[in-house]
């Protein structure tokens, strides 16, 4: 895998691109191909579609041992990273990710608010490629903990 | 409808042996066969629970196990569901002897773990969820666990110290069980002083991989009566996948479902798969949660324990902690969980896991237990899993 | 005992798509649905014939098409057994129906197949037959047909011309059939010209690898009638390892087994596997190889086909060369076999080829096969294929 | 596998290693390691055995092909082989084996004798390994045809 899959550049910044139903309006990521997945969908076709690149955060945590492959770890020796589910405006899917490197565990909350941006990956022989990533925002405060914390 | 009931059940020991997983399936089908006073030429169905990670005889386990065990023309099946494969094998089974197609059987799963974190297979396989997780996210399971156990830490105010308190429960229980890997006590203060794994996950927190195997020998219960066997009954059994749309990350997903247009933010959401199988198989054996004397629920991690308590009934959502802090799941208390020791004191072999669970609630309702860990009088068990992709089961046992 | 029932089958055409495994399966599950006239929320059994070459998904297959089908929380298994796998999760599925555990259920199989001949996992596995065949000898598929056909030669006097005019057959039939990736004839002139893959096999008589994706819809008989299906009769149904010794080395393995000492050389051998297959499922069906109107075998090689007419039942030991040379096995003749063209115009896309055998069967049965191909007035007809490792399937369909 | 497995020298040549039952004699190869495999054994424990070292050929045949990894062609361009399956004295089991580089598929019958040969195959990097391998002998004549033909 050398390209990043699923992501695009739109006006406000960098979107994945999941599937929406042309039928029922289910949505997926990554985006379904052939069928729609909802088993009431009268039978649509899933598109392409941009999903929004905001949401709050889900869950969080992190990774403190190297993954084994086919994960390659970017640096030598290992940094711990931080993995972030975000559940996207809308209600969109929750949708794990990568903070970006330096982004501290301790400046995460869930409900609180996150934007997706482009970062990179490593693959092997020292390739790179771009992947989404989650970058916690400043809280927005009041309704945020009720939206992430419904589900 | 006639029920089918187990009348041997057979463990190899759970550990780090390096030899071929047909070695501990055969040594556990042997240990079965000898448990149910029947001899193998009895068997007319095989069914095997499949491993991905011994080679093809791994994928065709039912077959592999016969041939070790000597081939007898027997009918076989081969099932794999990850963690789940146990509880297909199982099923098949059931099915055939209820629809008078065989009338004895085999039910083997062992594995032959590597070391470490679970890795996918080689390759680049860039439509497969699993591999998608490792390549693009590090994404391994603890970290699925961790993002649960953080989850319902928020939710529902579990602490790190209630995870640590899961472990140290069950290890005094393995501590108790010759067939488990880890037989220690181990204090929540040895979990919390270990290192993180992925926080807030502790590596004591989360269960590691091992070699085993479990095997069962099942008949139609006039058959166990007639034969004066010490029969326990599977009353119940499902294996079943969710209901769409399912919200949560399941591993090995990069993202869950959203809830449908229609729904709203929670409207129109089923019961998770893991709630979903205890359900069905309550249902089938015509008891509920309030009539559990054990139940064995699959602890990858400790945190996820408590997801358990709640999804299987033994209390509301959110009731978890009070339960577990109140000794009720101890045994000894109100409705002891994973008196085995659980996957914290065995490890996980995958496709044998699930296998083990019904012979730990089948050895607690014949009241085999060792004496430290035993349930007394025990009459009803349940035991749980799941495997990868959202699907999961849930047995229920009767004596 | 009542009977099962296919009331749909559906298929994807096999070719070289490249695509994954589930689109395939799911297709060809939907095919089978309308064909059923039946709605997929009345499934409440998925029975997933497993592949080991999609990824972690292929190992859950059940789950997989589940899932892309839209997850209803069905019962749901995943079967493996090489190329019998697509008849273990028939099997499964007929035994939760007659079991009354579900009341309709949709076996599905799918492969993706790489180029080229089939090789084993990666990474080092001594303990692995499948892995030892090929790195100490190099035993490739091909070279295991080519024993048993240079074996059958020395023994029945079979000639390449024979080989090549079942593929000159199976082509013919093959050419007319919309399923199958090879729609021309090829004459035994042709098989016979084209390069030598392993001595005495050609390129044209060894089966390639395709994709394909097969699907059944189950229920049982009263339920077939109830809803004025149009059913074909699972009547017998086996998948059966072999009985211990097994003289001849099958694929995998690198030795046979020696006859028992008390034995002496000849004494004392079981029924080779297919045989036993066969006759099982005769058995449960009530019918014998007189009463066949057809049959698909699996003819991974063309003279693997010749083997089969004797151990289905068509001829004695040594009677295949005869009923080929006589035309009996052409659609016309008296006892039509492939007559969907077999391996030879599908190429084998393994866990899906056992389920296609069946949906060939049945479409026979129910007069749906085009004209060309078409035998007039079947009414009873067998599928049975061989898995690695010794192991095998037969069904027997009625009408 | 860096070295042969289950070959072994005796006074009258190289021989395989099986395995053979302590209480029903039953022999299998490569070697049972922990249970008798025969279902009518009334409970033995495979020990290692010596092979017949001479048998039957049983089937044979050739690779024209370049078999897939983990098979590493000893020669490049790849050079067919032949494959010979044959029925060890006793009777044993029929065992595969390639045949020694060079050897002609002309010269094999079924029925002829043949005996056990060390040679070897290739592993990965340029490694070699010894192997067995099925040496076609000049044809005893008048039974060969019979002990060959029953199975
Ligand atoms: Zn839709
Ligand atoms: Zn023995």
């Amino acid at each position: 895998m050398e390209t990043a899959p699923w992501i695009a550049r739109g006006a406000d910044g960098p979107h994945l691109l999941g599937s929406r139903c042309t039928a029922c309006g289910a949505v997926s990521f990554p985006p379904d191909r052939a069928h729609c997945r909802d088993p009431h969908c009268p039978g649509g076709d899933p598109v392409v579609a941009a999903l929004p690149r905001r949401g709050r955060i889900w869950s969080f945590t992190d990774c403190r041992y190297p993954p084994p492959p086919p994960y390659v770890p970017p640096t030598d020796p290992f940094e711990p990273f931080v993995l972030v589910a975000v559940e996207l405006d809308g209600p969109g899917p929750i949708v794990l990710g990568q903070a970006p490197p330096g982004t501290a565990l301790s400046s995460l909350r869930i409900g609180a608010p996150a934007e997706l941006v482009e970062g990179t990956a490593a693959g092997p022989e020292g390739r790179r490629f771009p992947v989404w990533q989650w970058r916690p925002l400043p809280d927005g405060g009041g309704d945020a903990q009720t939206a992430g914390g419904v589900r | 409808m006639s029920d089918v009931c187990l009348i041997g059940t057979g463990m190899h020991p759970w550990g780090k042996w390096g030899r071929p997983f047909t070695e501990y399936g055969t040594a556990a089908a042997r240990a079965a066969l000898a448990d149910a006073g029947a001899d193998a030429s009895e068997v007319d169905f095989v069914s095997g629970a499949a491993t991905v990670r011994g080679g093809y005889p791994g994928f065709v386990a039912g077959a592999a196990f016969a041939r070790a065990l000597g081939w007898r023309g027997q009918q076989v099946a081969s099932s794999y569901a990850a963690c789940a494969s146990g509880a297909q094998a199982i099923a098949a089974a059931r099915a055939r002897l209820l629809a008078g197609l065989s009338d004895m059987a085999l039910v083997v799963g062992a594995e032959s773990a590597p070391k470490g974190f679970f890795a996918p297979l080689g390759g680049d396989r860039p439509d497969d969820p699993d591999w998608l997780r490792f390549r693009l996210l590090g994404a391994a399971n603890p970290l699925y666990f961790a993002l649960a156990a953080r989850r319902r830490m928020e939710l529902h105010g579990a602490r790190p110290e209630d995870f640590a308190a899961v472990k140290a429960k069950n290890a005094a229980h393995g501590a108790a069980n010759p067939m488990a890997r880890y037989r220690k006590r181990t204090t929540a203060g040895e979990v919390l002083a270990s290192p993180v794994v992925a926080d807030p996950l502790h590596l004591l927190d989360v269960c590691a991989t091992s070699d085993g195997g479990a095997a069962l020998v099942l008949v139609r219960e006039e058959d166990a009566r007639r034969r004066g066997a010490d029969p326990v009954r599977l009353a119940g059994l499902s294996a079943a996948v969710p209901e769409y749309p399912v919200a949560e990350p399941e591993m090995p997903y990069l993202a869950g479902d959203p809830p449908r247009a229609e729904d709203g933010d929670t409207g129109g959401r089923a019961p998770r798969f893991r709630e979903a199988n205890a359900r069905a198989a309550f249902e089938e054996a015509g008891v509920g949660p309030e009539d559990l004397d054990l139940a064995e629920v699959y602890d990858l991690s400790t945190a996820m324990e408590l997801d358990w308590y709640e999804e299987i009934g033994l209390c509301p959502r959110g009731g978890a902690e009070g339960l577990l802090r109140d000794g009720a799941t101890r045994v000894g208390g109100r409705i002891p969980v994973n008196p085995s020791g659980g996957l914290a004191s065995f490890g996980e072999a995958v496709p044998a896991q699930g296998i083990a669970q019904v012979c730990e609630v089948a050895a607690q309702l014949r009241g085999r237990a060792e004496p430290e860990r035993r349930v007394e009088g025990a009459r009803v068990g349940i035991a749980v899993n799941q495997g990868l992709f959202g699907h999961g089961s849930a047995a229920v046992l009767t004596r």
